[in-house]
């Protein structure tokens, strides 16, 4: 361990980075039991279902923090799926089965596969440390703790009042219904960014011919 | 940490002896059984087998017949106590329902007859079933003897149809008839072999890989139905969930080639991440071929679409469609890394590809994960575009035969019953294994090409055609009507061709086998 | 053509280079001077009446009591002009060149015929004859750190490579060593 | 153990200076192909320089099967070294044996009787009909076809079969000796040879249609490892890899040798696609080429063995006394046409009963040093395939 305050520092970065992802996940989360139709009436929760909650939880928590300290990409990547997999268990438990089956498919195995393949194909060596320079970091760091702050304010403003019931059967088509509906814009925006990012990437891999 | 290493080992030295001995008592018997189930097996395989598929499917009944009583003696309770229950019997039921072994017994007196004089150990017997817990202990059972079954026999008769196919015989000898248990003795080989992790190699990453692979490919089992009501988790998103659970495989693979420390194994690792990638798109395009006409994502359901017989499966229901299980089959061999896509693990190329380093229970788990992988997506057509477990004649005719347990024995054989649907996996299976030992590899760029430019546009085409043809399908027109039922009786009757072909060629093979190899090979070959 | 021409067109192009013509025995070939073997090897795959296009093999042979190790080039003429018609005759030849065995340096060929780059490998690698001008000279058959040349007639077979034992058998039926 | 792997230093970071020139380059890897490896047919060790699935460089080393052939002849007579040429081309003894006999017959003047020639034609042409299946079934294998290489195997079992009633042995025969044959053929043989070549010729086709034609290993060796006509001859190469590149140039044709100008046959070359049944895509000097040629040489073959054993004369099979023959001081370069190409003897006598020196010219050998030029800027799965169309065996390679 040659330079542990350099790598103190970035771990802390990686956790703020993290913090962003659960808000990330959070997000999806609202907008999964929006879709879903849950209501905040009260249901009976189960013991095994709660005892699952908390488990699953607790693999989230530990394998974000995996991400965060752990020096290798590809090590990092499969703390990753953790972290990944483990809120896909979450979708299931909230009955949320379309998400929970979309967070496996495009984030477990397709971002997650794409980002261990990238560092496979650009590694020299085939453990590679993550460091980059301070200016980056600064920038990254001023992003990730307002990221932070606004996790926050969704943490102290959400009501958690009750406990959520769970309508099965009515998720895909609900989501389908809102994403062509209330959430047309979005989607078409998203849409037209993955065709601009597949266009730039076919652009670069061109470039040399 | 030492300490509780120390108490195992004290442990160990106190018990270990009698554990041995327990052992060593039970190894001579395991070798007689085996001994005597040998001969017994070589002589009557034929019977054996008859009889273990009637078995599987008695058993299969039975526990359909009680599960079924039990939730009719749920509802029934629940009605005379004025309640009504939505959502029934699904993974968010409560722990209890809360009947007791005398409302079970009432029910079993309506039912009468020998169920009625059996009621008073029935009723106890049958308490337990109500609860989740213990169904879903049942049925983790049956998962993970059907995950551990199919692969291993997959194997064995891979083996075989490739013996067949290359004029040897392939397994004979473990076991006797037709080398029956060659599959179980090499996972004993398996398993009793070192566990070898190179030196250099990123040790927990390469112990955790197989898991990635394996852990998966049982996961799909848990949503894979195997009848209307053989399912383990019936998922309104079964599909998706399937396809996102093989996903996840690819990691496995791609740690293994990592962790290997070794470039052959992450060239398999590239290959595969790099495959996998861009077939899972006209896979899921294809999947959504049928999704698009039965307007669901529930398994079920879609093969509840199918239950017209024959001329009414989904692949004969569209030219869309028909082209478009061709397009999910060839996806599917190459997201299994079937050949002639099995460029991950080629071994004239990458030696072993990202298997290069495994040996052992490790590298045995690659293979269950791969088999039951094939097991899958052949299910997976079988359920889109095959007609799931309904047989060729339409369900409606079996619907005549009323509700008796004799009668929902002949529904289950000649019907719709998991028989079906386990005989169309494993005719898909099949055709896998034929083009497998058929075929050379493709190369990488050919195997993109295949995908981007063929595949991908032609799913794409697929599925607006089936899109523009299900809105067609909801007009009134009669001209249209007839339209859709022509192109089902003529693609239906290609298929029929095909069906009967494939038995006629097989026929002509087996009489003219001595004939098609050559008189000389019959002489002088060993085994002939 | 007769292997007599081809050292009769050598002969009036080269003069003194070329030292003899070794016609009588069951390999003809011409004996040409080492310092003037890269424009005889030229002129022999160039010369429109030659085309030598084929360079079959080298052969390093050691003539210990001369004192001398010679190298047999021999070469061969593929008609490429239309290469699908059926020819039933050949032209061969083969050249020799004797070296000095104590500083054996002969001109590599191996930019005339790239076939030459691993058969100057073998003769260095096992005869110890050096080819200036070859692109990459190093053992071939025998590991880089082996050595001793080991067709030569007074090669010393080591009884010991790395901490391996090695016998010699065949000391017992060669007469010579 | 995870502690000293993971250490960072300054050659394992990710390269930030190119990627910031925009240059988003993947690394490149040297990779050792063998000596141990699947596809390399025995001990090749080739050295691989990637991009990605792009190979930039391949060198070949070779050396790990050497065994000290040409030693060894300068320790016996000829006729205790024919077995040493067995173990040359393993997979085509025969024909070793024949060029090794020829090169001693023409130091020593030997005539061979016509019956002893005749039945040399036949093994020749049978052992080059094995051979050829072992390349067929190999390059199958190199291309991920399993089968095929076990239909080939089935028939070239038959052929040993043949061998191994005339001569005993199956691999290594040494049944082609100085002088001509060391045994007469055994009863019926000929019946046997006759009655394989009617059941050999149908199964020809089943090769095409299950290999030679399938749509996928035309495509993966189509295109692949073009060899100009040149580069073929400059670079020494000879036989099928020749006539691959569009030569029709055959020794038993330009230079004939125990009788073969009084056979019927012909040279199949290479042809582009489009013509005579070849598959579009096929140009001439490719892979599929070199293996298209081999094929149909096996019919030829065929057509010289019905007709060598339809003239096996009567008589002697072999010269008489050619035990202890003292070698003349001379030297004589014989090459025959083997399986892989011309296989070349460079014997010198010096008077006395064992040679002052034999030379080997493996055409294997020679057909291998193409591997650096024909392997540059080809594919990771193209490697196989050039290295499996150009058919070396490493026996002969190292010698």
């Amino acid at each position: 361990m040659t330079n542990t305050k350099h790598n103190l520092t970035s771990c802390l970065l990686r956790l703020v980075v993290a913090g962003g992802g659960v808000l990330l996940f959070s997000s999806q989360a609202a907008f999964a039991s929006e879709a879903s139709g849950v209501t905040n009436a009260a249901a009976p929760g189960g013991l095994l279902e709660a005892a699952l909650f908390y488990f699953v939880a607790l693999v989230a928590v530990v394998s974000s923090l995996g991400v965060c300290f752990s020096k290798d990409i590809v090590r990092m990547a499969v703390w990753l799926f953790g972290a990944l997999g483990s809120v896909a268990v979450m979708y299931f438990l909230l009955a949320a089965n379309f998400l929970g089956a979309i967070q496996l498919i495009v984030y477990a195995g397709g971002t997650l596969i794409l980002l261990v393949f990238g560092v496979m194909l650009t590694s020299k060596s085939p453990w590679v440390k993550f460091e980059c320079p301070k200016i980056e970091m600064l920038f990254a760091g001023i992003i990730c703790a307002a990221l932070l702050g606004c996790l926050c304010i969704v943490l102290t403003d959400a009501t958690w009042a009750g406990t959520m019931q769970v309508v099965p059967g009515a998720s895909v088509e609900a989501i389908g219904k809102i994403l062509i509906t209330k959430y047309l814009v979005p989607f078409e925006v998203a849409g037209v960014l993955l065709m601009i990012v597949m266009v730039g990437a076919a652009h670069l891999a061109r470039q040399d011919d | 940490m030492r300490i509780l290493l120390w108490k195992l080992w004290m442990g160990y030295r106190i018990f270990g002896p009698i554990i041995e001995l327990l052992m060593a008592m039970f190894r001579p018997f395991a070798v007689a059984m085996y001994r005597m189930g040998g001969p017994i097996v070589a002589q009557m395989a034929g019977m054996i087998l008859i009889s273990a598929v009637v078995a599987v499917c008695v058993g299969v009944w039975a526990h359909a017949m009680l599960f079924g009583f039990v939730d009719e003696s749920i509802l029934a309770t629940a009605a005379s106590a004025g309640v009504e229950l939505t959502g029934a019997f699904s993974y968010v039921s409560p722990a209890t329902w809360g009947l007791t072994p005398s409302q079970i017994a009432v029910q079993l007196q309506q039912v009468g007859g020998v169920a009625a004089n059996m009621s008073g150990v029935a009723q106890y017997l049958l308490w337990p079933v109500q609860f989740g817990i213990v169904r879903d202990l049942v049925g983790l059972g049956a998962l993970m003897g059907l995950f551990n079954i199919i692969p291993v026999y997959t194997i064995w008769w891979e083996r075989k149809v490739a013996g067949r196919i290359q004029s040897r015989l392939g397994p004979m000898r473990v076991g006797g008839w037709h080398g029956w248990s060659q599959s179980p003795a090499d996972g004993i080989k398996l398993l009793l072999k070192e566990d070898l992790i190179p030196d250099g190699a990123d040790a927990p990453l390469f112990r955790l890989a197989p898991y990635f692979n394996i852990i998966p490919s049982a996961l799909a089992f848990v949503a894979l139905p195997f009848g209307a009501t053989y399912v383990f988790r019936e998922l309104d998103v079964a599909l998706i969930f399937i396809l996102g659970v093989l996903g996840v495989e690819v990691l496995g693979v791609m740690l293994a080639g990592w962790a290997s420390n070794n470039k052959w194994s992450v060239y398999g690792a590239m290959r595969e991440a790099c495959q996998m990638v861009s077939y899972e798109i006209p896979l899921g395009m294809a999947l959504l071929l049928p999704v698009v006409t039965t307007g669901t994502l529930n398994l079920t359901k879609i093969v509840d679409a199918q239950s017209g017989g024959w001329f009414h499966w989904l692949v004969f229901s569209s030219p869309f469609a028909f082209i478009g299980f061709i397009a999910f089959f060839v996806a599917s061999l190459a997201s299994c890394k079937r050949a002639p896509f099995d460029l991950p693990e080629a071994e004239s190329e990458l030696v072993a590809g990202f298997l290069t380093e495994y040996s052992g229970i490790r590298w045995s788990f690659f293979f269950f994960a791969e088999y039951a992988a094939m097991f899958v997506v052949c299910g997976l057509a079988a359920i889109l575009f095959l007609g799931g477990w309904h047989s060729p004649l339409p369900a409606s005719w079996g619907a005549a035969l009323g509700d008796a347990w004799y009668a929902r024995g002949v529904k289950g054989l000649l019907f719709s019953g998991p028989v079906w649907f386990v005989a169309k996996c494993v005719f898909l299976l099949y055709v896998q294994i034929w083009i497998r030992w058929t075929l050379p590899r493709i190369r990488i760029d050919q195997v993109l090409y295949a995908c981007v430019q063929v595949l991908l546009p032609l799913t794409m085409l697929m599925l607006l055609g089936t899109t523009v043809w299900v809105w067609a399908s909801t007009s009134e027109c009669e001209t249209w009507a007839m339209v859709t039922a022509i192109t089902r009786y003529v693609l239906g009757g290609i298929g029929l061709m095909f069906a009967f072909a494939f038995p006629a060629i097989a026929a002509y093979g087996f009489y003219h086998r001595r004939a098609m190899v050559g008189n000389l090979v019959q002489d002088a070959m060993p085994g002939s | 053509m007769t292997p007599e021409e081809v050292c009769q067109i050598l002969k009036s192009e080269f003069g003194e280079a070329i030292e003899d013509a070794l016609l009588e025995g069951a390999h003809p070939c011409a004996k040409v001077a080492a310092h003037r073997w890269g424009e005889v090897a030229t002129f022999l795959r160039d010369d429109s009446r030659l085309r030598f296009n084929l360079l079959r093999s080298i052969t390093a042979i050691d003539m210990l009591a001369d004192d001398k190790l010679a190298c047999v080039y021999d070469v061969m003429h593929i008609p490429t002009d239309a290469p699908a018609e059926l020819v039933t005759t050949t032209i061969i030849f083969a050249v020799r060149i004797e070296v000095d065995r104590n500083a054996p340096s002969i001109p590599s060929v191996a930019s005339l015929w790239p076939a030459a780059d691993w058969h100057e490998r073998e003769a260095f690698d096992m005869m110890g004859i050096d080819f200036p001008g070859h692109p990459d000279l190093r053992r071939i058959l025998c590991c880089d750190d082996w050595v001793g040349y080991p067709l030569r007639k007074d090669y010393d077979f080591p009884l010991e490579y790395h901490g391996i034992p090695a016998t010699t058998e065949f000391e017992l039926t060669n007469p010579r060593h | 153990m995870a502690d000293t792997v993971f250490e960072a230093s300054p050659d394992t970071m990710i390269d930030y200076d190119s990627s910031q020139q925009g240059d988003l380059r993947t690394e490149e890897m040297l990779i050792n192909m063998g000596p141990q490896h699947p596809s390399t047919h025995g001990v090749l060790r080739v050295v691989l320089r990637t991009d990605g699935e792009m190979v930039l460089e391949a060198i070949p080393h070779i050396g790990y099967l050497h065994r000290c052939a040409e030693k060894i002849g300068e320790a016996v007579q000829p006729y205790q070294y024919v077995p040493y040429t067995d173990r040359m081309d393993y997979l085509a003894g025969m024909n070793n044996n024949q060029a090794f006999s020829l090169a001693i017959e023409r130091l020593c003047g030997i005539e061979v009787p016509p019956r002893g020639e005749t039945i040399r034609v036949a093994f020749a042409e049978l052992n080059r009909i094995a051979s050829h299946l072992v390349s067929l079934g190999t390059y199958g294998l190199d291309m991920g076809a399993f089968t095929p290489f076990l239909y080939c195997f089935r028939e070239r079992e038959m052929i040993l079969d043949l061998f191994e009633a005339a001569c005993g042995a199956r691999l290594t025969y040494s049944y082609i000796t100085p002088g001509g044959v060391h045994d007469d053929l055994p009863a019926s043989w000929v019946e046997r040879c006759l009655e394989f070549l009617d059941y050999f010729e149908t199964k020809i086709s089943d090769y095409n249609n299950l290999l030679s034609f399938n749509h996928i290993f035309v495509k993966r060796t189509s295109r692949v490892g073009v060899i100009s006509i040149d580069d073929a001859i400059g670079y020494g190469l000879t036989g099928p890899c020749l006539r691959g590149s569009g030569i029709r140039w055959d020794l038993r044709k330009t230079a004939p040798y125990d009788g073969y100008e009084n056979y019927d046959f012909d040279i199949p070359i290479a042809k582009p696609g489009g013509t005579d049944e070849i598959p579009e895509g096929v140009i001439v000097g490719d892979c599929w080429s070199r293996y298209w040629v081999r094929v149909l040489e096996m019919t030829e073959s065929v057509k010289i063995i019905r007709q060598a054993l339809g003239r096996l004369p009567n008589g002697d099979f072999i010269a008489p006394k050619m035990k202890n023959i003292k070698l003349p001081e001379d030297e004589v370069y014989v090459e025959v046409e083997n399986p892989r190409g011309q296989l070349g003897f460079l014997v010198a006598g010096d008077k006395s009963a064992i040679p002052s020196r034999v030379k080997a010219r493996g055409p294997s050998f020679c057909n291998l040093c193409i591997t650096e030029k024909a392997c540059k800027n080809v594919m990771l799965a193209d490697v196989p395939a050039i290295i499996g169309s150009i058919d070396v065996v490493m026996g002969e390679v190292d010698r």
